[in-house]
């Protein structure tokens, strides 16, 4: 980690917790879906400078990735297919107020519980920092992604490729098979479909770039594979292209294949390497980038898909209501 | 102070005057269109005169390449994403004119404006 | 023979707690293939992982009896705190062979209504993906011993369980779902967060060392030590509380009626039988694991509490559900809170009795409600529905599918050699250790509202098919009752007598649980209680209130159009308000903030 | 220049941030969107002269991700508009909620 001791005006981070909180406040006290969303990708933007100012890059990365742009497009679009009315009453003040008062005994009690914390908390930067080298990474946030805590990363990406897989299930028994159809929101402007032909180039480069840096610096598999979701989700948005069908095995072997190498190696890890998920002391580096390849493609495969919504059937949609009944009928 | 410090000096304050004037122009202006050149304004020119200052101190040649790399992606972003706007904000306010919902208005529409106060 | 000696040296060597990461990886591999083969291999898929899996499961048994100590294996080879352990010890172990033995058999059961064939390839490949997945997420938590570790297992267990619900796609089953993803990812946050507090406290995640950590503490005087102490205690209340909602303890059940009730019935049998006994197993493991002096604590007072109330209301809920699963699934709450009175009851370092207890409660209730569900689902199938009140006399259609549920429910009712009765004579020898005499009587009556549900369903089973001219009996019209193949009877059977005879396997079983708990002595504790049941005397104390209970039942069945009878019902409509008013979102919501400020308060306090 | 690059970003972050009153105020979500639109932008700026300040590239990396990222919210926007059915005057409904999507959101029983 950089240096970030220099001149560093603490007080400047006064207004930006300030404006974090007022939003924060602000978004739970709303009621109108789509004006949430929009500030909640504001939100999204101000806890990434956040991170910044407390020296996590690399979740400042992820935060900006997600949050700015895949979480947006997904909230509005959802809020979009909601509509704008919501069909549950408001809470009565009694009831507002009785939880307002119990989150506040629950912040009171974390802020007492943090701030009574030793100083600076014990943590594991040392041992990290000294077998940092057997991986050969810079980054040592990628070290304990990938080695230290791999099972951890293995697990998640492997929530990951199962949630596309729940998402899938949500389809109706006919569209399986079908592509999924969320994205289609209508007649592209032509200012929309000219950012979907230039950007999405940056946007590969871009996504590339977070990978490939994040062996030695900040970045790595998720944030790039996140930037390549969105620039899928734009194009598909854009209609110059088609999300693939549920069907298609390439797809499938996209969503899955991040995961199930990472399993793989650690398994002959075994045999050529120490223990289960460790790496055979030539063969590290070369192993650990396989690894991020693949588990950037499986993410950008994954979120971009989660995105995309389940497999509908082409042609317009019944309206709501007779949507939700038919919805009863197991075929 | 060096040539390159002063230059970066006067292009730098010059980008953050253009903010503080898109935030003027956010807050004080009358209807949705002319907030929108406001912020465009904020967009590009003071963004790219940040950029432009900067250039002199970032490393050569991938810290300089990547500055203007930025700069290109956010002029093209912010043309773009303000293309969309205006087209959603003409769009509406035909709409209201006609009679469509007045509640999903952007324009300062009064039953807008009275739906938010209700929630805010 | 021969093999079994060829293998038991490498058993007992050093080597064998390499048999921890295929126990992991298995599932997830499997978990990671079903969508690559699709829907028409996913089953042979899943059942023949579920097959190895479980001989895995008898080895890693076999492994740590041999050794008579836990098993740790350093995932990459690097040792915690900076990477992560797997270790398994004798609860783990039962809990692994647990989760095989039913998702084999549940898999086995659902094989014919879960192909392509007769669901579909969306149902089918999601179905065999999300056992898969609930497998994985289980074995990575009983193996587990980092507390994120835990929690990636236990989001792979909800992101499997919860779709489950929706299989067949009905819109009110994606609302159930709905309702349960967004609980149970309220309980992964606050969870979460505990975890990160602790790291914050003691820089490491390993619940080994973070007791270490703590037991040094307490030698340290108060005013250096106290600090330390007191924010593990509020990071353990966070994740406790994070767990209780996840684990559906009454009364932050709201999501589990519809889901359990609403689910296809091996869905169902999966989801109450082990899935919410996986976050329960994480509570075992911080409370008596992590945090030392439990006893000394009130907060057992508040979980113990909550588990009274939870078997009391849960019970009274079951017996006045209208339909079938329903009732099944308000049966399970009630289950689960027998598992909270572990908290109040525990002793010593192990757990003692008591934590004997719960195990035998997690298997016990696994077993028969497993069996439950399925037979539920038998029946649903048979008559197209499975509305109480309409299933008049279908004991006569289906006497086979009547018997199996009787033993299933007795085992519930906890009558001796049961499981359920084992449950209860070790949660009250643990009371009368403790002198805590006001905990068994709520065990003695959640046993009776349960005869009574059991009764109720046998009296409506058995009563004589109404006048034709109504044709609301199920066995009243006669024609259109689809016969279900006698072989769909054999895993629900299975386990009903599993279950049923729990307390007559050899005590000396028992003690697979022992290993690496000293003091917890659960042979020992089982054979005592066991000895006293078998006489007739001890017998006929616990079967004749139940038997009472079930008569004044069946006798009010035939007469409940009286004034008692409508008296009655009234107050169970009020009763029904209330559990209704709980199930509210921002009752739940605020009773979850409120358990949370009252476990740190008890703890710390 | 350090300190100096330092206040230009505070500065420029500030006024961004002041900016939200209008996702507060609204009137209209269009308006809330520019206020984010801004914030995006001054975000990028402030990033970048933070990130030349103390020399951290990482930051730069950042600010690139956030512009590259900065319409997206736009065009959510924009096609969500789009998709509610009489927003615009398109000849056919092109997307209602589809069946999927459960349309109640959770609270209440």
């Amino acid at each position: 980690m950089p240096d970030v001791s220099l001149p560093d005006p603490h007080w400047a981070d006064l207004p930006l917790g300030f404006a974090l909180l007022v939003l924060a406040l602000w978004l739970t006290w709303t009621q109108r879906d789509r004006a949430a969303v929009i500030g909640f990708t504001g939100y999204g933007l101000l806890v990434a400078i956040a991170w910044v100012r407390l020296g996590s890059m690399d979740v400042a990365l992820t935060e900006a990735a997600l949050g700015g742009g895949l979480m947006g497009l997904l909230l509005l679009t959802a809020a979009a297919r909601l509509g704008e009315e919501t069909d549950q009453p408001a809470p009565g003040l009694p009831a507002r107020l009785s939880i307002a008062l119990l989150c506040l005994g629950v912040t009171l009690v974390l802020a007492a519980v943090v701030l009574g914390l030793p100083s600076p908390a014990p943590n594991l930067v040392a041992p990290v920092a000294s077998h940092q080298a057997v991986t050969e990474l810079g980054n040592p946030v990628a070290a304990v992604l990938i080695a230290f805590r791999a099972v951890d990363t293995m697990l998640e990406s492997v929530v990951l490729a199962l949630a596309v897989i729940v998402l899938w299930s949500f389809g109706a028994d006919r569209a399986w098979g079908a592509r999924p159809r969320a994205l289609h929101l209508g007649p592209p402007s032509p200012a929309l479909v000219f950012l979907g032909r230039l950007l999405p180039p940056a946007g590969l480069i871009v996504g590339v770039h977070l990978f490939w840096t994040g062996a030695d610096h900040p970045g790595g598999p998720f944030q790039g594979g996140a930037v390549l979701a969105a620039m899928a989700a734009l194009l598909w948005l854009a209609r110059l292209g088609e999300p693939p069908r549920v069907s298609d095995g390439l797809t499938r072997l996209g969503i899955v294949v991040g995961p199930l190498l990472f399993l793989l190696i650690g398994l002959a890890g075994a045999v050529i390497a120490d223990a289960f998920l460790d790496y055979p002391e030539a063969l590290t580096k070369p192993l650990i980038l396989l690894i991020e390849a693949a588990k950037t493609l499986s993410v950008a495969v994954a979120l971009a898909l989660l995105v995309a919504g389940p497999p509908e059937l082409p042609g317009p949609m019944p309206p709501r209501q007779s949507g939700r009944a038919a919805k009863g009928v197991t075929p | 102070m060096s040539l390159a410090d002063a230059f970066t000096a006067v292009f730098v304050s010059l980008g953050a005057f253009f903010f503080f004037a898109g935030w003027v122009g956010l807050v004080r202006f009358p209807d949705a269109l002319s907030r929108l050149h406001a912020l465009s304004k904020a967009d590009n020119l003071g963004l790219g005169l940040v950029v432009i200052g900067l250039l002199p101190q970032a490393s050569w040649p991938f810290g300089t390449l990547k500055l203007i790399a930025l700069w290109l992606v956010a002029v093209l972003v912010g043309g773009a994403s303000a293309q969309l706007l205006a087209g959603a904000i003409h769009a509406q306010a035909a709409e209201t004119s006609t009679g469509g919902e007045p509640g999903r208005g952007t324009e300062a529409a009064p039953g807008a404006n009275g739906n938010d106060k209700a929630t805010s | 023979m021969t093999l079994l000696n060829a293998i038991d040296p490498w058993l007992a060597g050093p080597r064998s707690a390499e048999l921890l990461f295929p126990t992991l990886a298995l599932p997830v591999l499997g978990l990671l293939l079903a969508p690559l083969l699709g829907a028409r291999w996913a089953r042979l898929l899943a059942l023949a992982s579920l097959v190895v899996g479980l001989v895995l499961a008898l080895a890693c048994t076999a492994a740590l009896v041999a050794a008579d100590a836990p098993l740790v294996y350093a995932l990459g080879g690097w040792a915690a705190p900076l990477g992560v352990e797997l270790r398994l010890d004798g609860p783990a172990a039962l809990m692994l062979l647990l989760t095989a033995v039913l998702l084999l058999l549940i898999g086995l059961h659902a094989a014919g209504e879960f192909s392509v064939r007769a669901a579909g390839r969306r149902a089918t490949l999601a179905f065999w993906t999300l056992l898969l997945g609930v497998w994985a997420g289980l074995d990575g938590l009983f193996l587990g011993r980092d507390l994120f570790n835990l929690y990636v297992a236990i989001e792979v267990l909800t992101f499997s369980a919860v779709p489950m619900v929706c299989l067949k796609g009905h819109a009110a089953q994606f609302q159930a779902a709905f309702q349960y993803l967004l609980f149970a990812l309220l309980g992964s946050a606050l969870y979460l967060l505990g975890a990160g507090l602790m790291l914050g406290v003691h820089g490491t995640l390993d619940i080994a060392q973070i007791r270490v950590a703590l037991d040094a503490v307490a030698t340290h005087p108060p005013d250096i030590g106290g600090d330390a102490r007191a924010a593990t205690l509020a990071a353990v209340a966070l994740m406790s509380t994070g767990l209780l909602a996840k684990t559906a303890l009454m009364p932050l059940h709201l999501w589990l009626p519809p889901a359990h009730g609403g689910a296809p019935a091996p869905a169902s049998a999966v989801l109450s039988a082990l899935v919410v006994k996986g976050s329960f197993f994480l509570l075992f493991r911080l409370w008596l694991d992590l945090v030392p002096d439990l006893p000394q604590l009130h907060v057992g007072l508040l979980l113990g509490g909550l588990g009274v109330f939870a078997i009391l209301l849960g019970n009274l809920m079951a017996l006045m559900q209208a339909r079938l699963k329903l009732l099944v699934a308000y049966s399970t709450l009630a289950q689960i809170g027998y598992l909270f009175l572990l908290f109040p009851l525990a002793s010593g370092a192990s757990g003692g009795p008591a934590a004997t207890a719960a195990l035998i409660q997690v298997v016990s209730h696994a077993l028969a409600k497993a069996s439950l569900f399925l037979l539920a689902g038998r029946i649903l199938v048979a008559f197209g529905h499975d509305r109480l009140p309409a299933l008049d006399g279908f004991g006569r259609a289906m006497p086979a599918t009547l018997l199996v549920i009787l033993m299933a429910g007795l085992a519930l009712v906890g009558l001796p050699p049961s499981g359920g009765y084992l449950v209860k004579s070790l949660y009250a020898s643990a009371a009368a250790d403790l002198g805590a005499w006001w905990w068994p009587p709520a065990l003695e009556l959640g046993g009776l509202l349960s005869a009574a549900y059991l009764a109720r369903i046998l009296s409506i089973a058995l009563s004589p098919a109404p006048a034709s001219g109504t044709g609301t009996g199920a066995a009243a019209g006669g024609g259109h009752i689809l016969r279900a193949p006698i072989t769909g009877l054999a895993a629900p059977a299975l386990l009903a007598v599993c279950a049923l005879l729990l307390g007559l396997l050899p005590p000396a079983l028992f003690s697979v649980m022992d290993v690496a708990r000293p003091g917890m002595g659960s042979a020992t504790a089982v054979a005592g209680v066991m000895l006293s049941a078998l006489t007739p005397s001890g017998f006929w104390r616990s079967a004749g209130p139940v038997l009472t209970v079930a008569l004044v039942v069946v006798l009010f069945h035939s007469a409940g159009e009286s004034a008692w009878g409508r008296r009655i019902a009234s107050i169970g409509r009020g009763v029904a308000g209330f559990e209704g008013w709980l199930r509210q979102w921002r009752t739940a919501g605020a009773l979850l903030l409120l358990f949370l400020l009252i476990q740190v308060w008890t703890s710390i306090g | 220049m350090t300190g100096f690059l330092l206040i230009a970003g505070v500065f420029i972050l500030l006024t961004v941030l002041l900016g939200l009153v209008r996702v507060l105020r609204g009137p209209g979500d269009a308006e809330r969107l520019m206020a984010v639109q801004l914030l995006g932008t001054g975000g990028v700026a402030a990033l970048l002269l933070l990130g030349s300040a103390i020399d951290l590239t990482a930051t730069t990396d950042l600010a690139l991700l956030l512009a590259l990222l900065a319409a997206f919210a736009a065009i959510a926007f924009v096609a969500g508009l789009g998709a509610n059915p009489g927003a615009f005057t398109a000849a056919r409904p092109v997307s209602a909620p589809s069946s999927h999507s459960n349309g109640d959101s959770p609270a209440g029983d």
